[in-house]
């Protein structure tokens, strides 16, 4: 028995059965009609079928801003101090109206950012949160420099980097 | 175009013939063995093609797969090997290079001299032309196999077993000449 | 480059000269603060840090004490009412508070046997944060590693780790190298410690632990100690031409070794001058590190 | 067959070159993408399903219409298939780097001898054993002659073949050297090695259908082999043996997993054709895959039953009165050829890759004994029965 | 090549199959190694300096990309080292996340290792295979944590936050398809003959090599020392965990994936029990904001998939920033064995030994 | 029609050409394959003559040279080997002692 097993490749076959039922699978349920059918591959075609991000996505840094359209950021620098690669730059100033600080200035170096979220941890304000925004490519290094204000660089607005990925147009 | 086809068809064996003496030359006077064996390979193929044009196609294969699938790649194998050293050849030819093409030419003269009248007398053409219908006895039923292998096997027995014992004992050789000793 | 200058050329700014390279002199990292003390766990320092505290604490309490008594004498004489006897302090505790792991005498069976067979070879030993730390002299480091593999109750097979720490304010010394020791069969774990100064050669544990020759590289290249009888000294992560030592406590953070690399083939430096004479003309001055 | 004059003879040996060409030059490209697509599914994904660019212009607009409306573009088997033109257009594109150190003349010969000799074996591969169709009258030389399903009809075909095959090895091991380099080196070094001692094993197993056939006729031995006349019924066991050693020796000499050690790419980035790029190295795949159809027809004329329906001479079970499935068609052929091109990319996607002592050992110790006691059986069969 | 020429290659350290820039220096005779030497530091960024100069949380993010691919156990080494050097005790509900997470990061991290190493072999669908598992687990980190490889999954004390909700569903329905996979990839492995002349008996290391070189996890088990910190030196809840340590005595590559295999299927096992025994209460301990320290040394190891991991802390009186941090990286101290392993043994070899010790280059070079 | 003098003239040049060889050159792996050209050379007289008188003689006789040139070749090579592995040259003019 043992000189026929040798003889004849079960053990390949084996394989082969595991990779052929694959091959089957998948190839009647590829060549489908819609798209929300069943299906039986485990890749998504990533910009037509969107992802899904969990709650906790830590993406790209942004402000937050209150029901008055006011940025609730009041400059206590925590987020700059804990910051581990010190991507944060915060100028302190002073606005008509309103009595705690106005951040004049609040840089983010997005392109030394690792994205560990402790710059929100240490937000008492809640005024900083991750978005989930994760395609961030861009051409020029400038496109990294995020700040509140200045030309292609806001960061309210929804994608000021990654302009180039395709999932955008 | 007709008349040139047919020249090439007739003539396919003086094509071959030169094509492997240009082969044979390059492979003389190559500076790099590699060259050597590539110039090697050539005279190879075209002498097989000058056997397919004598009518002796089995030969004419297993030319091609004796020499070009076994012995040339044998020869490529060590070229390549050896050639890995910075050893630098200090000179292609030897130094007495001279005087053996001397030699050469006296001996290719005295060749022509003996054999001139046997070979560009005036019935030499008609004495050694190449009948099409002698063909025949190598081909036989269109099977140059069966006719080759019925010599082989029948009249020429002898030899063939000597070479197979020769092949065995160039085998065993080879093997304890280029078998390295285990320090 | 000899060209002939055309007098017709457009006025261009003029291109800076030499590469574009942030001047890591002037980098905020750049700054090195030197540590002040000597953070060496030891038991005897602890024992003279708690005495010298007690005793701080006490003529404190003295002092207050004959304060109290000089102002209740002044106040006597001056007719005012008598002031408040001082309260002693107690240190505050809250549940926030961390229950520090201090050092402790040395209760444990291999730190004994260790003691014993070692004699006064050993320098220190004590438990702290539930670790056993052994000190030994730094000539004798080698024996005590042999006590430590060899001895039949101690059998610490594996030398898990070795590193070394840098202590520039310390006088009698300059790094601590310690060697974490497992036995693998009794489940134990033992720290080694030797303290070495400047330019001494402490004896390599190659020969009795060979998974030390890497660590001990490693801690060549980053601290700078020699090893004597290590099959090859060298460094291991740095490159063969690197300069300094990175985790000495003098080494800063940016500027040594670090070097601007140009990856492109530019012997000449034409390319380079081209590219600062182009972003001249766009007005991109390179000199300003955007960072700042 | 009509008489044909020296000039009718040598114009369709042309259209039939360029037929052969055109074939190779589609299922090349075809293979290459069914590859990615079948190793793909094979891998739970879907292999290629666009090409550079699919998100612009027509192509682009239709694609995203379709995904707009909810559906698929396209069937979802035939949206990469322009990868494949992309391939050719980057392989032809690409720029063409020869090493400053390699030596040049030698570099460049190295793919040309692969290419003509994967190529030169088409010469006497036979798709049909007759005409396919005539050419009408109309036609000025051509009128009326046939066009045949091969290209020669060698007497010595097979001896042919496996020469021409054996001269493909110099393309790798020239261009390793020449290459200058050692990855390629030993990958040459490997692949020569290889090739020198699976060709013992493959020859000898092919004279297992020579031996019971009795013709070197690659077309004769064919069809003599699947109609089984004047074949013994024992012969279908040497036949399957030899069908089982042929395809595993075929798998080294066109050097696919299990046996890809000449480009192991974990081992040596990409063995002889490490330092070669642009239409070089095409050529040098071109080759490869020209060889894995080349083993396809072969295994598929002499084991799988050719032109006939039914492997190993069962057919001789059907009768040839049976309208279809009776008579010899092309279409047989090519289904069993793209069938053992399917076996080649399914044991790709499956198999571990032999280590290079296990490689020699696999072929002198347990297939070359077996092939001669496969031949041996297949001569009693022949001889005493 | 011929008269004891031997030919001097360089494997890496831009190569397919050596797992990022290490570089291994090889002299061939031939195909046979004779002289191996590997020759790292091409991803050196200097963790241990930067992390003297950034405080106790700060210093976390850096240990997420010293072993990229089982980042959770690096969070783990860090945030329990600095909690034994400040003498935190951590609630009995975020010991057992960590431990299920770390657990799921050693599934990830063996998934990696089974990819890459089957497909350094020539397998190649077994490594899009395991991807899909790793993807599901992936998911859940991300789900956890936010981040789907640097995770910073762990806090000083505790955890930043609990699982979020739908966590452990989907952790249990990972958990329910998992065993049928692993079961896939040995139907696709380890009966396989190319596989087992691949792998049995290549690489050996024997019990006391490994010992001697320092090697510890899969590789010092499959040698038969049952040597597993979870057991030794149980950190996290591993000490009310029920599992086995699985041990091979071959010591050759094949003992090690079998080794490898049936760790996986103890962690599958410790995850269930972490599911199943999940216990309520807070997550974080409550610690002040600032962090000092007193003047501590603690060396805290746990088990990394690779190996020991161990975090060697040096605490400053008042000090806000570690004083000194040393990593004891298991792939640095493994990778040491490479020589060893492959002398003598062919070129092919090599690829499987690299495959086999499971290196990751960042954890080395640091 | 091929005249037999055609065939002979060509392989009395091969064989010429591969004495020069072996005379001329000095690497002995050249002078090995010059020795191979010769045999060819034969081989192609042996051919012609056989198609000159209709007997397959001659093609039996050239596949037992072939043979012969095989073996030939691998005792060859194997010496060229061992010499390059005792005497690091594969150069004919450096082997000019008795003793390697």
């Amino acid at each position: 028995m043992s000189f026929l097993r040798t003889l004849i490749p079960f053990d390949i076959a084996a394989g082969l059965t595991v990779t052929g039922r694959y091959f089957g699978k998948v190839f009647f349920s590829a060549n489908r009609k819609k798209v929300r059918t069943r299906i039986k591959h485990f890749t998504q075609e990533y910009p037509e079928v969107p992802v899904n991000l969990q709650p906790r996505f830590r993406g790209r840094l942004t402000l937050l801003k209150d029901e008055q359209g006011e940025i609730k950021c009041v400059c206590c620098l925590a987020c700059e101090k804990i910051c581990p690669t010190q991507v944060i730059t915060i100028e302190k100033g002073k606005k008509e109206g309103r009595k705690m600080p106005f951040p004049v200035q609040y840089d983010f170096e997005m392109e030394r950012c690792i994205f560990c979220e402790f710059c929100v941890e240490s937000c008492g304000f809640d005024s900083i949160i991750l978005n989930h925004q994760f395609e961030l490519a861009a051409y020029n290094r400038e496109d990294f420099s995020i700040g509140m204000e200045g030309l292609g660089q806001n960061m309210f607005e929804p994608s000021p980097v990654g302009k180039y990925s395709v999932a955008e147009d | 175009m007709e008349h040139l086809l047919v020249t090439i068809g007739r003539d396919m064996f003086a094509i071959f013939g030169v094509l492997a003496l240009c082969g044979g030359i390059f492979m003389v006077a190559a500076k790099s063995a590699v060259h050597s064996v590539l110039g090697f390979l050539f005279t190879m193929l075209c002498v097989a093609g000058c056997f397919l044009s004598l009518d002796a196609e089995f030969l004419g294969m297993a030319q091609i797969l004796v020499y070009a699938g076994g012995i040339v790649v044998l020869f490529l194998f060590v070229v390549m090997l050896v050639e890995l050293s910075k050893y630098k050849e200090k000179g292609v030819f030897q130094l007495q290079t001279r005087s053996a093409v001397v030699a050469v030419v006296i001996g290719a003269a005295v060749f022509i001299g003996v054999f001139r009248n046997l070979l560009f007398g005036v019935a030499s053409s008609e004495a050694l032309v190449l009948r099409p219908e002698l063909a025949q006895g190598l081909n036989v039923a269109q099977q140059n196999a069966q006719a080759v292998s019925r010599g082989l096997f029948s009249d020429y027995l002898l030899p063939f077993e000597i070479l197979s014992v020769i092949l065995l004992v160039a085998l065993v050789g080879a093997v304890v000449l280029a078998k390295r000793e285990r320090v | 480059m000899t060209e002939p200058i055309d007098p017709q050329a457009p006025a261009m700014p003029e291109a800076p000269t030499g590469p574009y390279v942030y001047d890591y002199m002037a980098a905020p990292n750049r700054q090195v603060v030197l540590p002040k003390t000597v953070p060496l766990p030891s038991l005897r320092t602890y024992q003279a840090e708690v005495v010298t505290a007690a005793a701080a604490d006490e003529a404190k309490w003295q002092k207050q004490l004959a304060d109290f008594e000089v102002a209740k004498a002044k106040a006597e004489v001056e007719g005012k009412d008598a002031p408040k006897p001082p309260v002693r302090a107690v240190p505050r505790k809250d549940d926030n508070d961390l229950k520090t792991p201090w050092p402790t005498e040395a209760k444990d069976a291999d730190l004994l046997k260790l003691q014993e067979l070692l004699g006064d070879k050993v320098e220190e030993i004590f438990e702290q944060a539930g670790e056993r730390v052994c000190q030994v002299k730094k000539e004798a480091v080698l024996e005590a590693l042999k006590v430590c593999r060899d001895a039949a109750s101690l059998k610490y097979e594996m030398l898990a780790d070795q590193s070394a720490t840098h202590y520039p304010a310390a006088k009698d010394f300059a790094f601590s190298i310690v060697y974490h020791l497992t036995s693998v069969s009794r489940c134990q774990r033992l720290r080694l410690r030797i303290l070495v100064p400047e330019g001494f050669i402490p004896e390599s544990a190659c020969s009795l632990y060979p998974s030390a020759n890497w660590m001990e590289r490693e801690i060549y290249d980053m601290l700078g100690i020699r090893f004597a009888n290590h099959p090859d000294m060298t460094r291991i992560l740095c490159p063969e031409d690197w300069e300094g030592f990175p985790l000495r406590k003098e080494y800063p953070t940016v500027g040594l070794g670090q070097r601007d690399i140009d990856f492109r083939d530019d012997r000449g430096g034409v390319l380079n001058r081209l590219a600062m004479e182009k972003a001249g003309q766009m007005g991109i001055n390179l000199k300003q590190p955007k960072a700042d | 067959m009509p008489t044909m004059n020296l000039t009718q003879t040598m114009v369709m040996g042309l259209i039939q070159v360029v037929a052969v060409l055109i074939l190779i030059f589609v299922m090349v490209p075809l293979l290459t993408f069914a590859e990615r697509k079948v190793i793909g599914y094979i891998q739970v994904r879907l292999g290629a399903t666009r090409t550079a660019g699919g998100h612009v212009g027509i192509t682009g607009a239709l694609n995203r219409g379709m995904w707009a409306m909810g559906k698929v573009p396209m069937l979802s088997i035939l949206r990469g298939l322009p990868v494949f033109v992309a391939d050719i257009l980057k392989l032809i594109l690409k720029e063409d780097i020869i090493p400053a150190k390699a030596e040049r003349s030698v570099f460049t010969l190295a793919p040309i001898i692969s290419v003509l000799a994967a190529f030169g074996v088409f010469s006497a591969i036979a798709f049909y054993p007759g005409a396919l169709f005539t050419f009408p009258a109309r036609f000025p030389i051509v009128g009326g002659l046939p066009f045949m399903g091969f290209i020669s009809d060698v007497n010595v075909g097979v001896l042919y073949i496996l020469a021409l095959s054996s001269v493909g090895v110099y393309g790798i091991v020239l261009g390793a050297w020449a290459s200058n380099s050692k990855y390629p080196l030993l990958g040459g070094l490997r692949s020569a090695a290889q090739i020198i001692s699976y060709e013992v094993p493959l020859t000898l197993s092919l004279l297992t259908p020579v031996l019971l056939a009795g013709s070197l006729n690659f077309k004769d031995l064919s069809v003599r082999l699947s109609t089984g006349a004047d074949m013994h019924w024992l012969a279908i066991f040497p036949l399957f043996v030899g069908f089982f050693v042929y395809t595993t020796c075929g798998f080294a000499e066109t050097n696919r997993t299990p046996f890809d050690l000449p480009e192991a790419e974990t081992e040596l980035v990409a063995g002889f054709h490490t330092e070669y790029s642009g239409m070089k190295f095409g050529f040098f795949y071109l080759a490869e895959y020209t060889n894995m159809i080349v083993v396809s027809c072969f295994a598929s004329a002499f084991f799988l039953g050719g032109y006939y329906l039914l492997p190993f001479g069962l057919q001789r079970f059907i009768p040839a009165s049976v309208p279809f499935l009776g008579q010899p068609s092309i279409l047989f052929f090519f289904l069993k050829v793209f069938t053992i091109l399917f076996a080649f990319l399914w044991v790709r996607a499956t198999v571990p890759r032999y280590r290079y002592d296990q490689l020699m050992d696999v072929g002198w110790k347990y297939l070359l004994p077996l092939t001669l006691v496969n031949l041996f059986a297949a001569a009693l069969i022949r001889f005493a029965f | 090549m011929f008269k004891n020429e031997e030919m001097e290659i360089n494997l890496g350290p831009q190569h397919p199959s050596t797992h990022g820039v290490l570089r291994v220096k090889l002299h061939l005779d031939g195909e046979t190694v004779t002289k191996c030497t590997p020759i790292i530091g091409y991803l050196h960024r200097g963790v241990e300096k930067i992390c003297e100069n950034q405080t106790y949380f700060q210093g976390q993010v850096w240990t997420d990309r010293m072993d990229y691919v089982a980042s959770i156990s690096n969070n783990l080494g860090w945030a329990e080292g600095v909690e034994k050097l400040f003498g935190i005790e951590v609630p009995r509900r975020a010991k057992y996340i960590r431990t299920m997470l770390t657990e799921q990061n050693r599934l990830a991290s063996h998934l990696l290792w089974l990819a890459t190493h089957a497909l350094d072999i020539g397998a190649m669908t077994v490594f899009l295979y395991a991807f899909r598992e790793r993807e599901y687990l992936l998911d859940l980190f991300e789900a956890f944590c936010g981040a789907r490889l640097t995770t910073t999954a762990f806090r000083i004390g505790g955890l930043r936050e609990d699982l979020p909700p739908g966590f452990i569903k989907s952790a249990q329905a990972f958990q329910d398809r998992f065993l049928p996979c692993i079961d896939e990839y040995e139907e696709l492995l380890t009966e396989n003959r190319i596989w087992k002349k691949r792998t049995v008996g290549v690489a050996k290391l024997n019990a006391e090599d490994c010992i001697a070189l320092g090697v510890t996890g899969p590789v010092l088990r499959a040698a038969g020392v049952p040597y597993d910190i979870r057991k030794a030196f149980p950190n996290a809840a591993y000490a009310e965990m029920d599992f086995e340590i699985p041990t091979r005595p071959e010591a050759d590559t094949y003992a090690r994936y079998l080794v490898r295999l049936a760790e996986m299927r103890q962690s599958h096992r410790i995850i269930q029990q972490c599911i199943e025994g999940l216990p309520e209460g807070p997550v974080m301990a409550k610690i002040p904001k600032i962090l000092r320290s007193e003047v501590n040394e603690v060396y805290h190891p746990i088990e990394a998939p690779k190996g020991e991991l161990g975090y060697y802390f040096v605490g400053e009186k008042g000090g806000t920033m570690p004083y000194r941090m040393h990593v004891r990286a298991p792939s640095f101290v493994n990778l040491q064995a490479l020589s060893k392993m492959t002398e003598g043994r062919l070129l092919a070899d090599v690829i499987a030994a690299i495959g086999t010790l499971d290196v990751v280059l960042g954890e080395i070079d640091r | 029609m091929v005249n037999l003098n055609t065939v002979l003239l060509i392989s009395s040049l091969l064989f010429a050409i591969g004495i020069a060889g072996v005379l001329i050159r000095r690497n002995a792996l050249v002078i090995l394959m010059s020795i191979e050209l010769m045999l060819n050379a034969a081989n192609l007289n042996f051919i012609a003559f056989a198609r000159h008188s209709g007997s397959v003689s001659g093609q039996a006789f050239a596949l037992l040279v072939m043979g012969f040139a095989a073996a030939e070749v691998a005792v060859g090579l194997a010496l060229v080997v061992a010499l390059y592995r005792k005497r690091d040259t594969v150069q004919v003019d450096d082997i000019n002692l008795l003793k390697g």
